[in-house]
């Protein structure tokens, strides 16, 4: 993470790509500013989460977001308290993005009795309803009928909310998103599948496993789609913007490719990664193409923030991150007895 | 109380359940104008338009996951299966997610929808569209399952589905649309509650245990073993989960021997579950092994030379019931 | 049925659109009087098994393909003993196109001993494994794996086979098609997606079940896609042969998206269908795109047959089946025990 | 006999199963150069190139309803479904098609396949990741399923399995996989047979029947017997279907009290079909109710405070085994 990397030189290319960024739908430079801190937030997440695992101190494995901090904050930035988000199982960023908090997050990844929840899911489902994120999915494309279902039943309600459907480039590979997609378009409901296209699933590249055209498949299914720079947090918002417009408006259902990278391996421990990707490919995007101080520059220029402020944002956020930490390695865990509770709603 | 048939009854409790609650909607494959293949739900669209009695496309997976979101957030679906044989479609999202949401959100979410589907063999229908397939859900902590055997259980059980908190599986028996039975008339609502078995019939020589087509099977088996001048209890089990094993306990305690029956393919099948806790909890009454009836464990095959066969029917039951009676049971 | 329609007067329209028609390639004269034959058998065949259900002599239900023969029989003459195919719910026209005889077909869709699965499998699961014919299938879109599968192997043990699926429109619902699509295009697997666009699943029109285009799904994953007339025989044996081409030549998967229509209701208790689709559609598509007469046309015009001949072909074809009937209707059943058998291969 | 790990022992079975028939390919997700997340089969696409070790795209339904078509016609393929929690996305290929071809067909149409996936809790994998579905596919005729308990029957299972002429599903306990023990040399080849349960201990007090991961906790609780001065046979179910009924009713009828252990859930799951069977055919000979242990009817918890108690494990499977022993049960 952060602060510091946010201060550091960009390379001249990032610079003008951040320039040239479409601008965002009249955001006034305090929402801008969360936006950032938003980032950085999932940043410290993520890095604090690692750092858990090499100490040994998470039970199980997790998935880190770390490098795909745009599309998370960028799309969970144009919606509202009526919206619901699905996540998958690299699904922290999506949560902190909707607004979730350190300690219960850090609590349920520990599986203590105040996470989210209780302890019982994991990094893997932590779910966040009060913020309208219906939860992490540990099963590849499992969310994308329960997406395309709230957007259902925002409609059935009449409740003007959109849902926003996370999901991977791998999960194109799953049928039922196609299912999905066409009864998406047939009924023109108000859902956006936000694709962070890292172009990985697990070891194995996209042009492996993907024949063919993402943006094809979604037209082809009558649905509006999008390329994307994932890593441009404007450009993520603005078309985010376009789509939560096009779905409130009841014109129906998008798809955005927001092509995006993860900086960590496929889990925590996934380390030598060197038969699948190579070291260089992991640096350029980590030197030239991070979102973080890509947008901070556009602070910067617009004057919305001088670099001491953007440190002063990080290391606070490290800080918070880090107390959550210690809070959640010291909170009990649930009682034994808990484990028979919540089988059935009641 | 009138008569109507279990088609009839099954239309009702979803009007009924439709006009009480705006929130309830139904989907599925050719529901609305046609009503089903089986035409149980003719008529629905008419009352209640096509915003709430929604025609999908092929698309089981599909349409099951997105009533689990609709069901998550505010909705209550009620799902039509066409064929029971069709879960094998739907058992990621019914069993990794309906099933399993509100555990894994330790209480936050619920996931209150209803999949109604059928079971039953002997229709011709052949391997794919004839499978009983309740115990593979009913093995999966998190749903309930409920498997009316006549026209009132029909509707008293798919109502209290319909107002359950959490994903019900509901099994019809194609055989039966067309039998009839009394049912309460609709001012007199009738919510029959999951987890009671119903004793249908007292006795005091064995006990009978049955599930949804194969409760008719035991009534009549019973009246077989009448004319041999013994009775039985048969129990109908309503609900596999939640499971009412007091009353079967108390039943198979009184009696001493038990015959249960099921139409799922026996080995790894429901009478398995009822036969290994009654063998357990009520070890120290029996006076002859528990035996189970279930169907054989062979896809169900085309020909009418062959089918019938393989579902248990009031013969065979009778039969073993006077060897269990009779201790003439065998012993091994 | 059958020959008294073949000579019946055409429209003017229909005749033009026979003779405008793609020229088949290379075939001779008595290779198209065979296909002719093949579809009126196909006509004959469901015309007897219709009338059998009528008759409740039959067990359970059918689902008849009359007025769908020319995709059958023009897909079917372009593959040889070295391809398979996969089939459908509506399957009986795959069957006798792919080389089955009448007999064997009765039997199986009266449980008879004699039938191609010795009764076990009946109407919707009837499977010819001689003539490469893996068999009808009762799970919407539940053979497009199998048949992509069984390419797969063609390559795999380099027999320069092909592998042919045939799927209804409705089966576009499945997301299987998709995920097994993928792959096909992946792997340049050698399949023929053959679609058979009769309009309705069941009761509900293709709109309200389809949203964006059948074809520009084929292409975004990768497949070649074509549209034909599939009341045109020769125009359907042309676009199979050039899949099959293809498909030989390494080049990969295609999906033909075949028009057509059925004449009869869903399965043969769908009398009433007033209320999905209206008498004067069914009595266009019966009177002016009928694929026999259509086809008879030609071959009237081209020379190859005289009207009287084609006469003689229904009527040989008529007294074939009603004989085979005969016979299934006499054959035995098979024993009880049978049922305990073939749960496994041994 | 040499020590190997469980996992060089799946390894092994597939690359001599390879080398011996060129018809038998594998695919799966990453399951070429990664060899699996689990990293079991690492080395075999090095050998065996991208044509027959081959990587799929995230498309299980899509992947096993190809190799079923690859199985009808001439290939045998194994197929790797990297956690058994997604065989509810293969069912309906699983179920529906692989399970019912030979029959359907009359015999004609045969699938040779594989699919091998694992089992197992306590990894902290949550709700998705950790479950034990052999129950379910071992109700479906026409499927196989054979549950390895240590190196040498992983291997020794899985070459039967790639040589069977069905489908046959394997699980492979995930938190064995680096367990060692004996395996005979390559040049010993060792096919176990299907349907041959198999003794591990032999004991008179009391028999332990049980599958996979619990095996294990068989054993050991069978020491933990000694040390109160008790023996125990101890049986590994090997394969739920076909089922070796003899060995268990053999050892049974011989010791008279018995615990069935697996790690399933319990209710609806696989010791409820042993156990029933056991009860009614060694009904005669039982000197108390027949036990069973299956993973609590709960989704999996996350929690490390949570999920261990929802195992089997040895500490209860002894308590029960002395209270049954002594005649301490409870008679309801
Ligand atoms: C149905 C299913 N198949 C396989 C897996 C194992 N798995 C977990 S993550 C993953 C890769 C997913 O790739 P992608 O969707 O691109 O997401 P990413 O990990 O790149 O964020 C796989 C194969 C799974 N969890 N669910
Ligand atoms: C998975 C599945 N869902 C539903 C059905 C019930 N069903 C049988 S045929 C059919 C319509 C199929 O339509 P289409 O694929 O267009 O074929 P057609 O009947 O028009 O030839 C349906 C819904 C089924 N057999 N399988
Ligand atoms: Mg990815
Ligand atoms: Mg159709």
């Amino acid at each position: 993470m952060t602060a510091r990397k946010t201060t550091r030189k960009t390379t001249k290319t990032a610079r003008k790509a951040a320039r040239k960024t479409v601008d965002s739908a009249g955001r006034t430079p305090e929402q801008l500013l969360e936006a950032y801190r938003q980032m950085v937030r999932i940043r410290a997440f993520e890095d604090n989460a690692n750092e858990l695992y090499l100490q040994a101190k998470m039970p199980g494995l997790t998935h880190m977001s770390s490098g795909q901090e745009a599309s998370a904050v960028g799309v969970c930035e144009a919606l509202d308290e009526r919206d619901k988000i699905t996540s998958t199982h690299r699904g922290h960023g999506h949560c902190v993005a909707r607004g979730a908090t350190f300690r219960p997050m850090f609590c349920e990844l520990l599986g203590k009795e105040e996470g989210y929840c209780h302890g019982k899911g994991g990094s893997m489902h932590i779910a966040d309803q009060e913020n309208g994120n219906l939860g992490a999915n540990a099963i590849v494309g499992g969310s994308t009928g329960i997406a395309t279902g709230a957007a259902f039943s925002a409609k059935y309600l009449g409740t003007g909310g959109v849902a926003v459907c996370f999901l991977g480039d791998g999960a194109l590979g799953q049928g039922i998103l196609y299912e999905v997609m066409n009864m998406a378009a047939l009924w023109k409901l108000p859902v956006i599948y936000a694709c962070e296209n890292n172009q990985y699933g697990e070891y194995t590249h996209i042009d492996e496993m993907l024949a063919g055209n993402m943006l094809e498949r979604a037209r082809a299914f009558g649905i509006e789609a999008e390329e994307v720079d994932g890593q441009d947090l404007l450009a993520v918002m603005a078309a985010a913007d376009r789509a939560v417009a096009r779905a409130r408006a009841g014109e129906g259902a998008t798809f955005l490719a927001l092509k995006t990278y993860r900086y960590f391996g496929h889990h925590v421990g996934d380390i030598n990664r060197s038969y699948y990707r190579t070291k260089e490919e992991e640096e350029h995007w980590k030197a030239e193409r991070d979102p973080i101080p890509l947008f901070g520059e556009v602070l910067l220029e617009r004057g919305i923030a001088t670099a001491e402020e953007l440190t002063a944002i990080g290391e606070a956020i490290s800080r918070e991150a880090e107390e959550a930490v210690e809070y959640a390695l010291e909170a009990p865990y649930p009682p034994a007895e808990a484990a028979r509770d919540h089988v059935y709603a009641s | 109380m009138r008569t109507i048939t279990f088609s009839q009854a099954v239309n009702e409790a979803i009007a009924e359940e439709l006009r009480r609650d705006p929130t309830v909607f139904l989907w599925g494959e050719d529901v609305a104008e046609a009503g089903t293949p089986f035409k149980v739900l003719s008529g629905l669209v008419e009352e209640f338009g096509p915003e709430r009695i929604i025609d999908t496309p092929i698309s089981e997976p599909g349409f099951v996951g997105m009533a689990v979101g609709a069901a998550l957030t505010g909705t209550r679906p009620i799902v039509d299966l066409m064929f029971g044989d069709f879960l094998f479609l739907v058992m990621d999202q019914l069993c990794n997610q309906a099933a399993k949401q509100s555990y894994m959100s330790g209480g936050k979410l619920k996931v209150p929808m209803v999949l109604r589907t059928n079971l039953g063999a002997t229709r011709r229908s052949a391997a794919q569209h004839s499978q009983s397939l309740q115990a593979l859900v009913a093995h999966i902590p998190g749903l309930k399952v409920a498997l009316p055997s006549s026209p009132r259980e029909a509707k008293g059980l798919l109502k209290s589905a319909v107002r359950d908190d959490n994903p019900v599986v509901i099994f019809e028996d194609k055989l039966m649309y067309q039998a009839k039975g009394p049912v309460p008339e609709p001012e007199e609502e009738e919510l029959i509650p999951f987890g009671q078995a119903n004793r249908l019939q007292e006795g005091e020589d064995l006990s009978l245990v049955a599930t949804s087509s194969m409760v008719q099977v035991a009534e009549e088996a019973a009246e077989g073993l009448r004319a041999e001048g013994y009775s039985a209890d048969v129990i109908d089990v309503r609900t596999l989960v939640p499971l009412d094993e007091d009353t079967i306990l108390a039943s198979v305690r009184k009696t001493g021997r038990v015959i249960v029956l099921d139409e799922g393919h026996q080995s790894y099948g429901a009478t398995a579950e009822i036969a290994s806790r009654i063998a357990d909890k009520a070890f120290y009454h029996l006076d002859a092994p528990v035996t189970r009836f279930g169907a054989w464990d062979v896809p169900v095959p085309f020909s009418p030379a062959l089918e019938d066969q393989t579902v248990p029917d009031v013969a065979r039951t009778v039969e073993r019931a006077l060897q269990l009676i009779r201790g003439e049971v065998a012993r091994a």
